[in-house]
């Protein structure tokens, strides 16, 4: 994968982008109700970016990529998107081929990226419970020899249970916070936004892998 | 388009207005060479001196961008309507306002900006410009006292302006701005009451509502829910429920020396705010706690939000008392700031 | 109580307001002995200098009690929401002010105002005080130019207030401030659109009311009718249709210099007003207009009304230019006019 | 009539209070809606200060009178009614008797005062349109032999027709004036009162004249 991750960012969009409605209404039940209209500006600004991309290393892709959401749409998500991707890429850096078995390496930082950013823990409700799990069950699946796509599916289940589960938990942390007890019952609006992001990568596996 | 705004197009409101106030304002304020939204004092940087940089949202005016001025900020990257500026805005404005003796973030907590600001600020590190941050963080109906650290920043921040703002002017390192600027932010209290919502024009529809007849006690300058819906009280039983929480939690006692604030949320009139503050100053008087200092008007928005916040700083020292006082000047701002 | 407002009772805004403001700056205004309404510098009278007494209804704040200070009027009375003070009032304000060289009456063209105030120079008169009067009457869709006199005052007194308060000042006599007064507010013209009505405390139910996506153009300041209603249009077009009117109406030419206003009535956010503002100044600037200050902000308001004004003051001279630059201090102005 | 005159203001209060709400709907078209609040509380003010007038003469009676309405309800009809009544008074200033016959002198100075005061002419659709021809139609009957009862009937024949006449009248003054053409077809608030005013002062006539 090295101008793959470029068909990834663009499958994402592609899926995303339509339904930001959905994570507007959840951003608005326990956040400000921005988070449609970043998770939109933000994957314009992807796209339009991705010719300028191809033929460079994955890790300017992704950090690039990154900054390039942030820019267009400054918010948590997109400050905590942006680290993810240039933490990812971090990971990867200096390095001409990426494969599947980097995506665990790439998942790992990103996740220590965000929690070193926004400082929340697993069980925050946040995305990175939503996030984290997938890289573990991707992890697994892999060293127990599963195929790059049943990883996949493997993961999107994982992060599925986890976005799920944040229904249940009170968000310990930013706007959501200050909501206290009142956050339980209402899904995590970032946790669904990693959640279908990663069901776009995983349609896009099945399609291409 | 079913809002109650002048504006021509709701994705033009945040520059449009940056290029009002340059044309209103040539003499004060600058553009960042290469960005729209990160402006600067026009006789930036100033050798020798911390530079303060400052940012947020759109939708807050005075807040953030008339907070920049003599005795005051250097410079403030514009977010658009409610949304954190990105991080390289902030690390433009930081170069921009950097005389050689580093620069202070000054901004509200919220989430995306301190995230954001924080990256601009491993961006300036990197760069050779040491930055310090000290947040607003006074609306004590966000979060327990034990958990200050996560309490939103609402209009108590123009204390820290005013003093951190002022040490810098006199050529304090950086340090010693950081720890007045913090002390500010720390001994400042807020809480506000919102009697309506606010449209953000992108949206075209209110993102909350408060019903008439009703208000919410600490609701949060962008509609975060408060700690109490109920029916709309008199100004004596607002100003009362709101000094019964900002008192207790610094706490301010008898004795104290303090400035007080009474702010509009943007539609509610100056006659209310003094109103509030009859009361206000009243109850601070009874409880023995002396006002040094009077602020009442529109320091810190949201658009065209009813809806009031009183904020209480105390000044420990005759420092405090000293750099509060100092002059400043920003057009953007009530005179009562000024001296 | 269905308004969206912090008061106590309808019948104590007006009172609680003045106490507030008391309370807030008492350094800067003091009562007439005797009266509540009848308020004035702390430190007049000014021996030698011609006081300028102004006064109308209550709930314009800053108008019109924000306008007393240095450089400014000398004293004010102040009248119910929207209602003349009473010639009492204005006689004690009179003789207040009254420094043995005169006083100027200067205030909005209102019928209840102005025959209250023509009384109270009869009065003032049989004291042996000499009285003059300068109306605001810039709101050009008020009346047709030929009957000028009928026009009413809106945001434009700003300009006469600055002016003339230069001019008593620096010790000019009676008859040349208010020669200068007079030439400050004919060489004034204002435009207004609402966007929302307001509500009267003591009444409780908005005394007019504009739909929502509907606009009227000029609007009076307590919802007087205007030229104009019909949908809500953009901010570039709003401005050019005030400019379109005001800018014949005395002529401004291409070559001269004015400055302009742009004004909130209350729950107009300053972002609204900047953007008003950066299409105004271009507009100007293709007309040939220099504009020589700028002034934007909350300047004359009906309370919670949504809405904005436009005013353009041409200066016919550097003795204009040089009294509208001179420093004025209010605590309830905005530092833009203070230098 | 001595202290007879403190008796026909507590009857024009009594009678014209209640009608505040038709004078505030009336101002309400043409003006600011005020109408109804002034009158209201401008004539609690001169009804307050009757005890202290009892006994003193009729010109300080009227004058105070005047006065004590517009210090509590100032604005252009007060202000107006207590010209009225200053510039009424001073017609019988010095008088220790006052009678019907001296009504017409204290009627014309009234409306010379007001029309001193507010620069407005008959016909401009203003409360000197139900005045005016009320002293007229008063002066008419006085001269024609005619009793009390009768000259006060005739003046509000004559002060109701005045009234209804500013229905098609465009103002040409204050408030109303800035309305042009759009002030035909309202009846005159001011106009109204001071018909409501007289009527009141007619009822008193025929229980106590
Ligand atoms: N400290 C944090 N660490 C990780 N994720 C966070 C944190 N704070 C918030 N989030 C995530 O960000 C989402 C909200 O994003 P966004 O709408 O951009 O926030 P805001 O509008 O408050 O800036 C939340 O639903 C949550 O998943
Ligand atoms: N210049 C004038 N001369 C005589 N009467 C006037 C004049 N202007 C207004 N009026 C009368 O005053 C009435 C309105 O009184 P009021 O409600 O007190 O006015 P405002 O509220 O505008 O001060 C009008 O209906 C009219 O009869
Ligand atoms: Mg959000
Ligand atoms: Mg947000
Ligand atoms: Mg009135
Ligand atoms: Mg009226």
């Amino acid at each position: 994968m090295t101008d793959e991750i470029l068909g990834i960012f663009k499958a994402i969009s592609e899926e995303v982008v339509p339904q930001a409605e959905t994570l507007r209404d959840l951003d608005a039940k326990i956040g400000d109700g921005d988070l449609g209209i970043t998770i939109t500006r933000g994957m314009e600004a992807v796209m339009a970016g991705l010719d300028d991309l191809a033929g460079t290393p994955v890790s300017n892709q992704l950090g690039r990529s990154g900054m390039a959401f942030n820019r267009a749409a400054a918010s948590t998500f997109g400050v905590l998107f942006a680290t993810a991707m240039m933490r990812g890429g971090a990971a990867v850096k200096d390095r001409e081929d990426v494969g599947a078995a980097d995506v665990v390496a790439i998942g790992r930082a990103a996740v220590q990226g965000m929690m070193d950013r926004g400082k929340a823990k697993i069980g925050d409700k946040t995305l990175l419970d939503a996030l984290a799990p997938a890289i573990d069950a991707f992890e697994e699946a892999q060293s127990s020899g599963k195929s790059l796509k049943e990883s996949t599916d493997a993961a999107v289940a994982a992060c599925e249970a986890g976005t799920t589960a944040t229904i249940e938990m009170q968000s310990k942390v930013s706007r959501a916070g200050w909501l206290g007890e009142r956050s339980i019952g209402h899904q995590d609006p970032g946790a669904t936004a990693v959640m279908f992001m990663l069901q776009a990568a995983q349609n896009w596996v099945n399609a291409n892998a | 388009m079913a809002m109650r705004k002048i504006i021509n197009h709701p994705d033009h409101v945040e520059d449009e207005t940056v290029s009002g106030i340059l044309k209103a304002f040539p003499n004060y304020l600058k553009r960042v060479e290469g960005s729209t939204r990160a402006l600067v004092r026009a006789d930036a940087p100033f050798a020798g001196k911390v530079g303060i940089a400052t940012g947020g949202g759109s939708g807050h005016l005075p807040l953030f961008l008339g907070y920049v001025g003599e005795g005051l900020a250097t410079g403030c990257c514009v977010g658009n309507v409610f949304s954190s500026p990105s991080s390289d805005d902030m690390l433009d404005v930081a170069k921009a306002v950097d005389g050689g003796a580093g620069v202070l973030f000054l901004y509200g907590n919220y989430s995306g900006d301190s995230m954001n600001f924080d990256m601009a600020s491993e961006m300036a590190d990197m760069e050779g410009i040491r930055v310090l941050t000290t947040l607003g963080a006074d609306d004590v109906t966000s979060a327990p006292i034990a958990e200050r650290e996560r309490r939103r920043g609402v209009a108590g921040i123009v204390f820290p302006f005013k003093i951190a703002g002022a040490a810098a002017e006199e050529g304090r390192d950086l340090d010693a701005v950081h720890a007045i600027a913090n002390k500010a932010s720390f001994n400042t209290r807020s809480m506000g009451v919102a009697l309506s919502g606010t449209t953000i024009p992108a949206a075209g529809t209110p993102g909350f509502e408060v019903a008439e007849g009703k208000m919410e006690l600490g609701m949060g300058i962008h509609g975060e829910p408060g700690v109490q819906v109920g029916p709309l009280l008199t100004a004596d039983e607002i100003a009362g429920q709101m000094l019964d929480r900002i008192l207790p939690d610094l706490p301010f006692s008898s004795g104290d020396t303090a400035a007080v604030m009474v702010n509009s949320l943007g539609a509610t009139a100056p006659e209310e705010l003094y109103i509030l503050f009859n009361k206000a100053s009243e109850i601070l008087a009874d409880r023995g706690i002396n006002i040094h200092k009077t602020i009442v008007g529109e320091y810190a928005t949201s658009m065209e939000m009813a809806g009031a916040s009183i904020s209480v700083c105390k000044l420990d020292d005759d420092d405090m008392v000293k750099l509060l006082d100092a002059p400043s000047y920003s057009p953007l701002l009530s005179s009562q700031l000024g001296r």
